[in-house]
């Protein structure tokens, strides 16, 4: 009866076999002259495809940057991008071919800490150096992978730090006595607000709300609702993006306004913030950055020069994850600058010390990949999204109080 | 000896709307009644309530003696009360063999046996010559005319041995060479020992084939008697030709 | 019913026999990962199979079983360090009745509801299921996720026991099935996705079976959550309560063909291949999506019962034969 | 608390909109309709694109967006519903509407990228204080319309042929075409005024959240909980199922923790179900408009 259908099954399984045992032998990198191919998986499809897009971009800019003058060590960069449509089994179906289908010299990562703890593994697993400008989640370094880079100043989680350091940096009376807490329930943002509470608790300032909310509250309405009720002198968030902007709305319709607003992420973002919540309402409301237009930082120039070239608008419609892709590839292009080889061993050794000088500042990394600088802290002052902490790096100073909405 | 089944003053409604209205109705041991009554007279309502597959809002069913008013369906089933329904529901995908089978009951130890097994053909087999289903007896009763799945149907309540089997229409829609088949095993199995309550439209069967007859007209039961003696009761053509 | 004997367990025979010896032809890593995912859908396809197909209750929550068992193993390597790297297969029996056992009360509560009612009750339960997996951090670890030690397998052969666990959960689950199709629990089963109130007039073990098949499908389904956790070595609560994987299930089964024995193997070969080979080389075009749901369309409009039963009835269009659960009988046509 | 319930109650007009859509054409045609959310967001896109490319406000649009949805509703009863076969639609069709809500889903991703978007009109944030309490102007807004499209929808089915026609056929499937009444236009107009709703709640819904080409999810998810809980193909039971769900929500959010909100309506849902297999308003056999 159905014969035909085990003989279909019979056969696509022989063909599977055939096909893999004939992938090719492939030669183990090393010749000059042979273009040197970089394979990524990002996410340009589903949840995370936003910054997986902005990622690409910043990948393939270092790549025509690079090529233009040269290459690396003379071999061409050829980018291998494929899709993993924000999903964990892809990332790992991906990456497995990359290194052993398509044997790409090296691999850069993907998006996200979600994403790039299994692709990591992978990479491990066959002795690839994996650098990657997301995934700085506390879980990623946890992994204590030798392989693996996090290309930013500091793990996702101390980012806030610069913030602590600002508040402490002011006159005790200047201080804010109180702060409410709202954390997004993902693996940044939560523990980030947790890391800055507990230092400014130890420095004193009183707690009078904390909450949690899980990804997918399309409303924050009821919490920032509870939150105006006390009214606290700072609204310290854990934020992504979407929650960031639902938030300042609230408040502005629930019209108040605290006189310190720090959001984790989101309000760093410089084109869709003031889109999504009136340019009348971001004045003065903080947030950290590691890359910002404008940076004095090493590339950062070109980067922005030839971003706007190629991709055309402004520095202000950069967004940072094209920036730490770029950044990725400035690390590789120094690795190769130092020590004349372009090998997964030569990268994994070589990164483990010394500091490496980027567009997102100079870099370090300790033996589980994370890296020991801090971020900057960046303020919107009239209309534009500004350095004001620490003072190296600052082109304005701090305003505070933060003024009421609508300018 | 006390009737096999017992109907006592039953009443439900849909909503605002009553279905039977303190109905009675007495089944005697192996007996042919039928149950008769114009459109809408709750002829089916009571069928369900009897059959369990509707609980009754008051009055009281006793079928061989016990109270049967709150019991399952399947229960009923197995003390030996089956029923057929007006659009002969068969397992259109199951082959008749599998729906005898299906409805033959067995227990727990049994349901990991094998899907037919050698007892279980045999039954059916006896059963699928008795009603001549032989020439398709391993097709999916979907394949079936509908006469056909009216067979089948009646066929496989006789699989449990029932001592009551209450048949809706058992003859509706269906060619006359049937009709005669279906009396025919009515009759066949009625001197076997099983008493029957028949649901039917058609007055020349029941006139053939019935004592007493009930009849039923909205919702309450308006005269029993020998099937001679109905249609000359006033209050019968009074709800056949009044209303 | 007299089938053609012999002819099912060769075929059966043959297929595991290829699927056994085929990583000693040294597969490259990448087909091995590719096959190792298929296989997964392929066991849980065939696990939703036995509930959805045969008895007709559409689930669309099944995934919530697949994180339990994703996070039992979790769980597990929260108190155990690794040592073989063997352990969580041998675990997998506990996490499969465990996970039975759970999905009793659920069952009993869940198909006191009917078709479309119970379908969108399942969903409920994934939704459920995700919601505690974020909140009740001290077990899951929550919106950070939680990973497990890479196992200790050498990277050569680092597919091999994954794929090997895998291969032994399909012939359970397609030996389960055919087990199902061959007795009485079948029959009974088939009756209920016809008309499961008269089934249940004539004194068909309703209850039972129903719930039988509900607890074995579930609990295979959680083993794949445990192989899956461990293989991937980090998991989230959107990733293991995904619902993409729910549907993926109920597609593969459809398009292979509801209650039958190979169909869901065959739709989930079909379907995770095409799926992840073309993820990659297509690289995130975003006509994806369209073209898969259109794939999706076509196959339910043209071929409403899936590629087996249709193809079978293609080849005995003379028997004009409706060949659902019930084998198809010997013999030539109908006289 | 009392702020929690406010925006309940508010949030519950555009659900409550959503849902009779969904309920509507589960009661005429038993299908489950699992491209509600896409179509939402469809709703939403489509006057997104009115309001930044020629400035239309989002509330004024309604009545082009529900016009092209109702077509869209229209073409895939039609094309891709009636096909189905009798025997096993009420399976196949949560199958096919889920492809419908990918399909969307997908066209939509290709036509709007997968950003965020969100349509910022000059009042979005405006409130008014009421009693110490903040009433945001636009969910004020959102809640009128939603009553006003509700009631629309009443009149439609209470007073007109085509409404009795359509709640014959939800009563009895059977008698209804003996009465004349032609299934296959009832169903097209029915599948085509329950996108139409979505396209009315998207608009609005737009205004409220932001929103991608995958936010259908989320969305689907509630609502067929709302109708589930309601009744399927009860409106009442959809207006009665939004407001316990966004009012619980809202009030365990605000008053507990936002992080077991998305759980309460889950547990609301089993609790109902437990004792009501069919619902709040569910009937057994016969559906109630």
């Amino acid at each position: 009866m159905s014969k035909r259908n085990g003989t279909v099954a019979v056969v696509t399984a022989a063909l599977l076999l055939t096909t893999g045992c004939s992938s090719p032998g492939g030669s183990a990198s090393g010749d000059a002259g042979a273009p040197l191919v970089i394979g990524a998986s990002v996410s340009l499809t589903g949840d995370f495809s936003d910054s997986g897009k902005a990622v690409q971009r910043g990948y393939q800019l270092w790549a025509d940057t690079v090529n233009a003058a040269g290459g690396i060590l003379g071999r061409a960069v050829q980018l291998k991008i494929v899709d993993d449509a924000s999903s964990p089994t892809q990332v790992v179906t991906n990456y497995q071919n990359l290194i052993n289908k398509d044997r790409v010299d090296l691999t850069f990562g993907p998006f996200s800490t979600l994403l790039t703890i299994p692709a990591s593994q992978v990479a491990k697993r066959y002795g690839y150096a994996f650098l990657a400008p997301a995934g700085g989640g506390p879980k990623m370094f946890e992994q204590n992978l030798d392989n693996y880079f996090f290309v930013q100043p500091a793990p996702t989680v101390q980012s806030g730090d610069v913030f602590v350091n600002y508040v402490l940096s002011l006159p005790a009376d200047r201080r804010p006595k109180t702060a409410a807490y709202a954390e997004l329930d993902d693996p940044f943002a939560a523990p980030l607000a947790e890391n800055v509470r507990q230092k400014l608790e130890a420095a004193g300032v009183r707690t009078v709300y904390k909450q949690v909310y899980p990804s997918e509250t399309m409303d924050l309405s009821p919490m920032m609702g509870a939150i105006a009720a006390l009214r606290p002198d700072a609204i310290i968030a854990g934020t992504q993006n979407e929650d960031a902007y639902s938030q300042v709305k609230s408040l502005v319709q629930l019209k108040f306004s605290p006189s310190v607003l720090f959001q984790s992420n989101g309000a760093n973002s410089p084109m869709e913030f003031p889109d999504k919540v009136g340019a009348g309402n971001t004045e003065g409301i903080l947030s950290p950055a590691d890359w910002f237009p404008g940076s004095k930082a090493p590339g950062s120039a070109d980067f922005t020069a030839a971003y706007i070239k190629k991709y055309g608008g402004t520095a202000q419609s950069i967004d940072d994850s094209s920036a730490e892709a770029y950044a990725v590839g400035q690390v590789i292009s120094a690795v190769a600058a130092r020590t004349n080889k372009i090998d997964n061993k030569t990268i994994i050794s070589s990164l483990h010390a010394g500091s490496w000088p980027t567009l997102l500042g100079t870099l370090s990394w300790s033996a589980n990949g994370a890296p020991s600088g801090e971020f900057n802290l960046v303020q919107w002052q009239k209309g534009k999204l500004l350095p004001v902490f620490p003072a190296s790096v600052a082109q304005a100073s701090p305003e505070a109080p933060k003024p009421a909405w609508g300018g | 000896m006390t009737p096999l089944l017992e109907v006592d003053g039953v009443s439900r409604s849909f909503g605002s709307v009553p279905a039977l209205v303190n109905a009675s109705l007495t089944v005697e041991r192996n007996s042919i009644t039928a149950l008769i009554g114009p459109n809408g007279s709750g002829k089916t309502t009571l069928f369900n309530v009897i059959t369990g597959n509707l609980r009754a809002d008051t009055g009281r069913v006793r079928f061989d003696g016990h109270d049967v008013t709150t019991a399952r369906p399947a229960a009923l089933y197995r003390r030996g009360l089956s029923r057929t329904y007006q659009q002969a529901r068969v397992f259109s995908q199951l082959t008749v063999e599998e729906n005898l089978v299906v409805a033959g009951g067995f227990g727990l130890a049994q349901l990991f046996g094998r899907r037919v097994n050698r007892r279980d053909r045999q039954r059916a087999t006896e059963l699928i010559d008795e009603f001549r289903l032989g020439r398709v007896a391993d097709l999916p009763a979907a394949e079936l005319s509908y006469g056909q799945r009216k067979l089948l149907e009646f066929a496989a309540v006789l699989m449990s041995s029932p001592t009551l089997i209450l048949l809706d229409e058992p003859t509706a829609g269906v060619n006359p060479v049937l009709i005669e088949t279906m009396e025919h095993h009515i009759r066949r199995l009625h001197a076997a020992g099983i008493t029957f309550l028949i649901v039917e439209h058609d007055m020349n069967v029941v006139m053939r084939l019935c004592d007493p007859v009930v009849v039923l007209d909205q919702g309450r039961e308006i005269f029993t008697g020998p099937p001679d003696a109905v249609r000359e009761h006033p209050a019968v053509l009074d709800a056949y030709l009044g209303a | 019913m007299r089938m053609r004997r012999g002819v099912g367990p060769v075929r059966a025979a043959v297929f595991f026999l290829v699927l056994a010896v085929a990583p000693t032809f040294g597969l490259a890593h990448w087909l091995l990962t590719m096959l190792v995912f298929t296989l997964m859908f392929a066991v849980m396809a065939s696990a939703w199979n036995l509930l959805g197909g045969f008895t007709g209750y559409p689930s669309l929550g099944h995934v919530a079983f697949f994180g339990i068992g994703a996070y039992a193993v979790v769980l597990w390597f929260q108190h155990h360090d690794i040592s073989s790297g063997y352990e969580p297969f041998l675990l997998l029996p506990a996490i499969g009745l465990g996970v039975a056992l759970v999905g009793l009360p659920i069952a009993a509560i869940a198909m006191r509801t009917r078709a479309d009612v119970f379908a969108i009750v399942t969903i409920t339960l994934l939704f459920v299921g995700q919601t505690l997996a974020f909140n009740l951090r001290d077990i899951t670890g929550g919106a950070q996720g939680a990973s497990i030690v890479p196992a200790p397998f050498p990277a050569d052969s680092y597919e091999i026991p994954f794929y090997d666990a895998l291969v032994v959960l399909l012939a359970v689950s397609m030996g389960l099935t055919w087990a199902t199709m061959r007795s009485k629990v079948g029959l009974s089963l088939a009756a209920v996705r016809m008309d499961e109130d008269k089934a249940a007039g004539i004194g068909v073990r309703v209850q039972t079976v129903k719930l039988l098949a509900f607890c074995v499908s579930v609990g295979l389904t959680a083993m794949i959550g445990g192989i899956w956790a461990y293989y991937e070595g980090f998991i989230y609560p959107q990733f293991a309560f995904d619902p993409l994987i729910s549907v993926a299930m109920v597609l593969m089964t459809f398009l292979g063909g509801r209650a039958t024995l190979w169909g869901p193997v065959l739709g989930a070969f079909i379907l995770e291949l095409a799926q992840q080979y073309f993820a990659y080389s297509l690289g995130g075009s975003r006509f994806y999506l369209i073209a898969y749901a259109l794939v999706f369309l076509v196959v339910i409009l043209v071929m409403p019962r899936g590629i087996l039963p249709s193809v079978r009835d293609r080849l005995w269009r003379r028997g004009r034969r409706r060949i659902v659960d019930a084998q198809l009988p010997a013999g030539d046509g109908p006289l | 608390m009392v702020q929690g319930v406010i925006l309940g109650v508010l949030t519950a007009g555009v659900y409550a909109l959503m849902a009779s859509g969904q309920t509507l054409i589960f009661g005429i045609m038993r299908v489950v309709n699992m491209a509600q959310g896409a179509m939402v967001i469809l709703g939403a896109y489509l006057s997104y694109q009115l309001f930044t490319s020629f400035g239309v406000d989002p509330f004024l649009a309604i009545p082009a967006t529900t016009a092209v949805m109702f077509t869209v509703g229209v073409a895939v009863q039609l094309i891709f519903l009636r096909p189905l076969h009798q025997d096993d639609r009420t399976q196949l069709s949560v199958l096919v509407t889920f492809a419908v809500a990918l399909l969307l889903e997908g066209v939509m991703s290709v036509l709007w990228s997968t950003s965020d978007r969100s349509i910022n009109t000059g009042y979005v944030n405006a409130s008014w204080t009421v009693l110490g309490y903040q009433i945001s102007l636009v969910r004020l807004w959102a809640f009128l319309l939603s009553l006003v499209a509700l009631g629309l929808l009443h009149v439609l089915l209470r007073r007109t042929r085509f409404g009795r026609a359509v709640r014959a056929s939800v009563q009895n499937p059977e008698s209804a075409r003996l009465l004349g009444v032609d299934a296959d236009r009832i169903a097209a107009i029915g599948f085509g005024l329950g996108a139409a709703t979505a396209a009315a709640a998207g608009s609005v819904y737009g205004l409220l959240y932001p929103f991608n080409s995958g936010s259908h999810y989320d969305l689907i998810s509630q609502l067929l909980s709302i109708v589930v809980l309601g009744g399927l193909g009860s409106i009442g039971g959809a207006v009665v199922g939004s407001l316990v769900i966004s009012v619980s929500t809202a009030v365990v959010a605000s008053a507990f923790s936002p992080i077991w909100a998305p759980m309460t309506f889950f547990v609301v849902l089993l609790s109902v179900l437990l004792i009501r297999p069919r619902g709040l308003f569910g009937t057994a056999a016969r559906g109630a408009l």
